[in-house]
């Protein structure tokens, strides 16, 4: 078994069960955060990483009691700063696979800057955001993704806040991994959670999630059997980007660099987007963001971006072993005596 | 050249001042490390503006730096100054208010322009009229010699020439006072070593100040101030700021753990940072955070990852941590917070020092999270600080602040240099087995209350933890009223139980029969045992006694105060040890309050002892 | 029909207990306005889990409603329920605690299935077992019955007509203690007016649990609690949360200022957010920011704009909107800000009460920053507690803490409904016009020590104000030392004066010469005087206080202490106001803390009196 | 003279010196600061904003001395917190004209979650940020806009961070008016200063400003005369993107809708990309901002993005007017005697 993110192993295989705890799960029934759970639980064994190399470090909210489910060390901290406690956990500590399990609250609200600052720094973490578009542990209030006009606890009147677009915020703030997914996708989601392990660096996941008591059905249109083959656009690297039940319907991206969804008959097969996640520069990526305002109509799904740079603990190490080869290990008796001395007889 | 006396004296307190851009706070510190290095026992006080670079001649502009030296030990840096070095009308005017009554006047003449006087507010050149005819007024033209002494430097513009005129005053005045000039030259020729005719100008003008000095018949007599006969060893000068830094790798060290720091710049805590960041190659790992919120956070994130994990800020960023202060309480993870404290409310006097923050250090969550809380009480002093604030915290599990404060930052004093292999052992021994049965309850205690703690990698040991109330013991969420209600204590009684591991409360009492307790804590420990030393001089009788733990107190505490009919509280806010002190003990403490952003000088406290014997 | 007896009885304590999905609140909610339109005294303590659904039968899932009423008036929500309504068997298992001895337990017989019982950890069903015998159970197949009433009732599923099954209980535990029908029929109507099956089958659950206990042979007895005999007027039920929003809606118009408020949600405060932000006609602007440091500043920004500007958060908020507070200090602004405290440190309890935050509030802000803290007894009392935070904010300009907690927020009482007209007005006079020499100086002082308030938008008043230190009077930015101290006294002096402005405080002492004070604040109030009307019961003699103004204290604060031989301070914490009681009186005050998340029994505290007069 | 933002006035003309306050300005001298302050005093009188109207809000910093100097209202607040207090501000009084002053840290390091929380909401405010890329008041630390490598006081060995780009990221959070200026481009920060201030919601505009002090020359090849017109790309409306001396470079979209500098001979004038400041989605402006990674090479400066959409503050005041309008003013006698009542006789 071998330290670290996304390295595989060689030990006895390991289990689903290996990484669930003894913990009873408080979700409400019905929550959209057990498949969420479960898909991260069987991810883990694949990935090769033992569950005493695994740390789960969450804010507060529904989801963020994932943690306390998990067999693996696990934090359940303070709102908003999950990211920050990982930070100085995974910059701390290279050699472990940190995960932040956070809500569209905790991390768009309250923790916002953080997030955005975790990923300019490519921090090594992978970031779930669990986007039911409400505060579900306070019970019922607008969260930053609810959409325009929303009726809540906090705004009886209907909202006018305009939502954040996660993806294109987390491209904003130079995000070099990230991806959208459904929790009720399974086979999906688990794709995703795969790769965003695989990559160094911050790999941020927003995951839609149905609350089923404050916000139910928000997701349906991606998610509901009659809806779904139209909504989801799955994008796949290197993929002309093509959906609908019989891929009947394409992204293309016009002459002045705007996207369109179109019949895909309409166009000439070359005409049609070709997605690539790892071109260098956002802009495309951002664009695809911007091809939906809410998972209520035609709606990306899966890896916007996955780019390599460099990583903020890895640079750190660095450094310190540029340090120690250059000057040698640190010698306290040296330090103190450096500069001016002088000497009392 | 004229026949010079040469002069003993027991103690000076020189101060120079000049522009922000006059490099005052250098000259001061080149004077210090020639006085430090001659052997006399030093206190300093660095006194700058809020501003970066204030528009020149302007009084808020002024930089000062005040020095007090002597043959016997030095616990603050001086009421009043023997010796003004004024670089400008704006120095001298902010400055004479500090200068002794016929005490020594040394302008550079040529910066008393009309543009300048008016500027700082002169209606007339004092070095003209006889407004300064109690002091002893030496004008000298410093700019003008200066650029003389560097006219022959190839390839130095007049403007850096001119700014030369810094290293013109320190060559004089190190003459003036015996200074030995080798440290300096030395120091000019490594600084400079990258700008041949800057550092030739700089030597040019250091070495003309000290020629001026002696050659000039300005000059009565010059003065020999002995070396104090300091404990044997050797020395270095040591500001609080990099003390604390070199405590915290020490630390480091002596735990066997690597040092992980987070933190947000804010003056006067910035140095810290600044110090641990360019000691790489002591594996020390410093992250500059998006806000304080961060750093607390990833500084949680750096002990629960089994480093030794720190930060430090001031007064506002103290604000922003307490929730992720709370949250180290709850969970029990060592953390050592400084809070070098600073003027305030809110942004207060930014640049100034005060002991504002012991309330908030206590009582800053909401919620019962009781931390411990210590104060170092010199510069030199932040070192050991460190350190006990490091075992404090790795041996009990708890966060522990530390109050330093901008005097003890910036101010610096000769230190003796510990040897390395006198520091106490602090490592601790994380967990590698289960504890219970097979399992591993992170919420079991060892005989200090303590919690063990397993390090994530710790094969077999994984656990969580979270800011939801634990499970005595077991260490899951626990919603328990009973068990609410026996944590709470537990934490409490923790943090408490301290006591039976930390020295008792010394009392410097030579009398044996003192009416009058004077007890403080932190950086006014100076200038409350000048104080008190000048009462005894004086044939009065007083005790004295100063707090390094703030939480929990010494065993001895209450027994201490109650020896005493009076006790008598200076502090440097508003009045709040003496809340602590009354609330706890009961003993009729009266507060000597002052909040002025600047030490106490040990004249006030003097003066109020004084009061009550 | 069995002819029934009807027994009057003077005094009830109910306790609703079942699943979180199984509308335990609702029933209690709706119980409680029956109760109230009948006139009796009461007081209600709901008590739900932190999880929003937990898993059906769980216990840590059960939800608790428990209602106290009487023929007299009544002070808490019961030491320990006569009556329990189990619902489920885990609603048994975690309520029996609560229950009096020979209580009565109604469960619904048919949630205790083998599944249940196994998910509440019982090995055989108490209801078979004779694990009960202490107790008059009546077993009722509450849910068959209820689905045997809806079933004529067209379009209503099953399991619609299965969640009626709490109209059921409500049904009977109404007929049981005569309480009036027709208030919950009409709500019942209202609340389901848009789907008529579900009213019907609502209404059909509610008269079959009433005829039920008619028409059964089961019980003996029904009670009758005749109305207490309040004072004229009408009344309604009011939680402290209602009673905060309402407070604040109403101060705003005794201002004659609009009102913003700004906060982020958190448990139990939220509340006040969703009441104020349906109250748009009354020209409540609501804002819920991205977290508390943002709605803290909103509410300065607000307060700058002259509006009358509040916030309300919990304790983890508290500790981020401190920065802001500090910085209204030194402003000077008007500003309220509500802190309804939970079960901390950290997350800790939090849908628990406790009384944790009288530290932060009164020093959780670095440097010299003290504000007004006030703390309202009762649901009700938080009506009055907001309008007069209002008040003192802004006639001092000065930010004002307003502790509530979680009891008080989500707890009910009757309340004679003020007349507007009665409330004070507590308006202020903004500046027009120049105050000082043709300039305006927004830091010159009113009799008050208050500054003059210059709103933007005012023509020619046009200043700067900030957290830099503020020269007195002219208000630029002052780095002058005298000027620092002076200001700090100054800041302190004015929150010090408002002392002078507020009621005395009453002390209770039926004897006049009880030997022992109890002195307690916020909502620990009713508990306290229960407790004491106990042990003067008991003919024993005991003196109480209530502390509503904790800074400053009433004037009289110290000489009522000094009055007693022995001061007992029970609190909800582990010992905070005793702290603040002996620090400034120097009385050996003696703390009775307690902090299982749950509000005091008045038992408890009678105990601990007995133990001392 | 008419209330709030961007309204023209009739009152006898305001002058430059009706901004300028009392106070002695107390930047270093030679700092960039005194050029924002100036254009600012000087844009202020021809918005027909009578300074009373006027309020200044600013964070901690070098920058945030600004309101002192203003003769209007003014508050200098707390670091990284200005944008919440405007933001309370604004949404309680939209009569007024609300501006905000901050620095590179002061927005994007500790304010950096308000920052975008203000764009999404789109409340009324022209907010400056003046970026030095460099703590100033603090005395040279890292900021979140310096750059990879920058040694600095406390990244001795260099930083490890990427920096923000801080016009991708405001266009991620949403931002409606997005525009970077020169504080020594009189002309051109003025004519941005004042279609900021005519922009109702918030108008974001990113100054470059040297730090003499701490970080000399930081923008000196976007205005030194050596190197500006190589290097600066005006953004103008309507018109294709071309600079250079002679305007011999110009900016294309390439098939994948990636942009690219080109010289403008070697592509057809109908191929020169347009700039649109009004288009609605944002991935152009997204792309421009992206087109430079630092101000050391060719950097677009202007307007990226100007676009309407309701503003909070507006939205809020309509609601209470609707509310009022339905319900009738707020009576509080009936509020209190709302729901379930009873008499006490
Ligand atoms: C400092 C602080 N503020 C507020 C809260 C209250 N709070 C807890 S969770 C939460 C938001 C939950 O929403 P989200 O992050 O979307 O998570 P969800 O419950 O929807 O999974 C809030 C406001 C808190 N615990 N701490
Ligand atoms: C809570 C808090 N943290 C830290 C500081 C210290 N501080 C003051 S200004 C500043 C950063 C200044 O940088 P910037 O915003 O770029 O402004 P500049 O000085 O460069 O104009 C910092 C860290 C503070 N005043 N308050
Ligand atoms: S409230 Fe919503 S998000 Fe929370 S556990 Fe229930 S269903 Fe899930
Ligand atoms: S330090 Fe830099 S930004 Fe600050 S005033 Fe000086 S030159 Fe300007
Ligand atoms: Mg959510
Ligand atoms: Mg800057």
């Amino acid at each position: 078994m071998v330290e670290g993110n996304g390295a595989v192993g060689t030990q006895a295989a390991l289990t689903k069960k290996d990484f669930e705890s003894d913990q009873e799960v408080r979700w409400c029934p019905g929550c959209g955060d057990y498949a969420i759970l479960s898909a991260v639980q069987s991810v883990m064994p694949t990935l090769g990483i033992e569950p005493h190399k695994v740390v789960v470090v969450s804010g507060i909210g529904c989801s963020s009691r994932f943690p306390y489910y998990m067999n693996t060390y696990g934090m359940h901290s303070i709102h908003g700063r999950a990211a920050t406690i990982a930070t100085g956990l995974a910059t701390a500590r290279p050699d472990l696979s940190v995960w932040v399990v956070t809500g569209d609250g905790d991390a768009l609200a309250i923790g916002g800057n953080h997030l955005i600052h975790t990923l300019r720094r490519n921090v090594n973490l992978t970031i779930l955001m669990f986007n039911n578009q409400i505060y579900g542990l306070t019970k019922g209030q607008l969260s930053p993704t609810s959409e325009r006009g929303k009726v809540t606890k906090s705004t009886p009147f209907g909202s006018v806040d305009q939502p954040f677009n996660p993806i294109a915020l987390a491209l904003g703030a130079e995000g070099t991994f990230v991806a959208r997914a459904l929790a009720v996708d399974r086979p999906h989601l688990t794709g995703v959670l795969s790769r965003a392990a695989a990559h160094r660096g911050t790999s941020f996941i927003e995951v839609y999630q149905n609350c089923n008591i404050f916000n139910d059905g928000a997701f349906d249109m991606l998610t509901d059997k009659a809806h779904k083959v139209q909504n989801q656009i799955r994008l796949e690297h290197g993929k002309p980007i093509r959906f609908g039940e019989r891929d009947e319907r394409a992204v293309v991206q016009l002459r002045d660099g705007s996207l369109k969804i179109v019949e895909a008959g309409s166009v000439a097969e070359g005409e049609i987007l070709v997605h690539d996640e790892h071109r260098g520069e956002p802009s495309l990526a951002f664009a695809l963001a911007h091809l939906s305002t809410g998972p209520t109509m035609p709606t990306p799904i899966g890896i916007f971006r996955d780019v390599e740079r460099p990583v903020y603990g890895d640079d750190v190490e660095r450094q310190l072993v540029a340090a120690q080869a250059k000057l040698g290990a640190g010698d306290l008796g040296k330090l103190l005596m450096s500069g001016d001395t002088w000497e009392v007889k | 050249m004229t026949q010079k006396t040469v002069q003993e004296v027991h103690r000076v307190v020189i101060r120079f001042a000049g522009d922000s851009g006059d490099g005052m706070q250098l000259t001061g510190d080149r004077f210090s490390t020639a006085t430090a290095v001659f052997g006399n026992d030093l206190s300093t006080l660095p006194d700058f503006p809020a501003e970066i670079r204030a528009p020149a001649g302007s009084l808020f502009g002024v930089s000062g730096f005040q020095i007090h030296f002597s043959d016997e030990d030095i616990l603050t840096p001086g009421d009043r100054a023997n010796v003004l070095v004024a670089m400008n009308p704006a120095a001298l005017k902010t400055s004479l208010v500090d200068l002794a009554p016929a005490g020594v006047i040394i302008a550079n003449s040529d910066a008393f322009t009309e543009k300048n006087l008016e500027r700082a507010g002169y209606s007339s050149n004092p070095l003209k009229d006889d407004s300064l005819s109690g002091y002893q007024v030496y004008e000298i033209p410093m700019t003008a010699m200066t650029l003389e002494a560097a006219a022959s430097v190839e390839g130095l513009t007049k403007k850096e020439a001119e700014r030369g005129k810094n290293m013109f005053a320190l060559g004089l005045v190190s003459w003036m006072y015996s200074r030995p000039t080798d440290v300096t030259e030395r120091w000019i020729q490594k600084k400079f070593g990258g700008k041949p005719a800057v550092m030739a100008g700089n030597l040019a003008a250091f070495r003309a100040g000290h020629a001026f000095g002696e050659t000039a018949g300005l000059f009565a007599a010059q003065y020999v101030v002995k070396p104090a006969s300091n404990a044997p060893g050797r020395y270095r000068n040591v500001t609080g700021n990099a003390a604390t830094a070199w405590g915290l790798v020490a630390a480091s060290g002596q735990a066997g753990l690597p040092l992980f720091f987070a933190s947000y710049p804010i003056t006067p805590a910035s140095d810290i940072l600044h110090e641990l960041s360019r000691l790489k190659n002591f594996g020390v790992r410093t992250f500059q955070a998006e806000d304080e919120i961060a750093a607390a956070g990833a500084a949680v994130g750096g002990a629960f990852g089994g480093h030794l994990s720190a930060t430090a800020t001031s007064g506002p960023g103290m604000d922003l941590k307490e929730e992720a202060l709370g949250l180290a309480a709850i969970l029990e993870l060592p953390l050592v917070v400084v809070d070098v404290q600073r003027a305030g409310p809110s942004t207060g006097l930014p640049t100034k020092t005060e002991q504002g923050d012991l309330m908030i250090a206590m009582y800053g969550r909401h919620g019962e999270a009781p931390v411990p809380v210590i104060a170092p009480r010199s510069p030199a002093d932040c070192f050991g600080a460190a350190i006990e604030a490091s075992r404090i915290a790795l041996k009990y599990r708890t966060p522990v602040i530390v109050l330093s404060d901008g005097f003890l930052a910036n101010s610096a004093e000769p230190w003796l240099i510990p040897d390395p292999a006198s520091l106490p052992d602090i490592s601790i021994a994380f967990a590698t087995e289960p504890n219970h049965d097979g399992e591993f309850w992170p919420y079991l205690r060892d005989e200090n209350l303590a919690r063990p703690l397993a390090v994530p990698g710790t094969r077999g040991l994984q656990h969580r933890i979270g800011g939801l109330e634990r499970a005595d013991g077991r260490g899951n969420v626990s919603h328990d009223p009973a068990n609410h209600e026996r944590m709470i204590r537990m934490r409490a009684a923790k943090v408490a139980k301290i006591a039976d591991d930390i020295p008792p409360l010394e009392v410097d009492d030579p009398s044996q029969s003192a009416e009058i307790l004077v007890i403080g804590w932190g950086s006014s420990w100076g200038a409350i045992r000048e104080a008190c030393r000048r009462v005894r001089d004086a044939g009065k009788k007083v005790a004295r006694a100063h707090l390094f733990y703030l939480n929990p107190f010494p065993r001895n505490t209450g027994e201490v105060l109650r020896r005493y009919q009076r006790v008598l509280v200076p502090e440097m806010n508003n009045g709040q040890l003496v809340k602590l002190i009354r609330a706890e003990f009961l003993v009729d403490a009266k507060s000597f309050a002052k909040a002025q952003g600047l030490p106490f000088r040990a004249g006030d406290i003097e003066t109020e002892i004084l009061k009550r014997v």
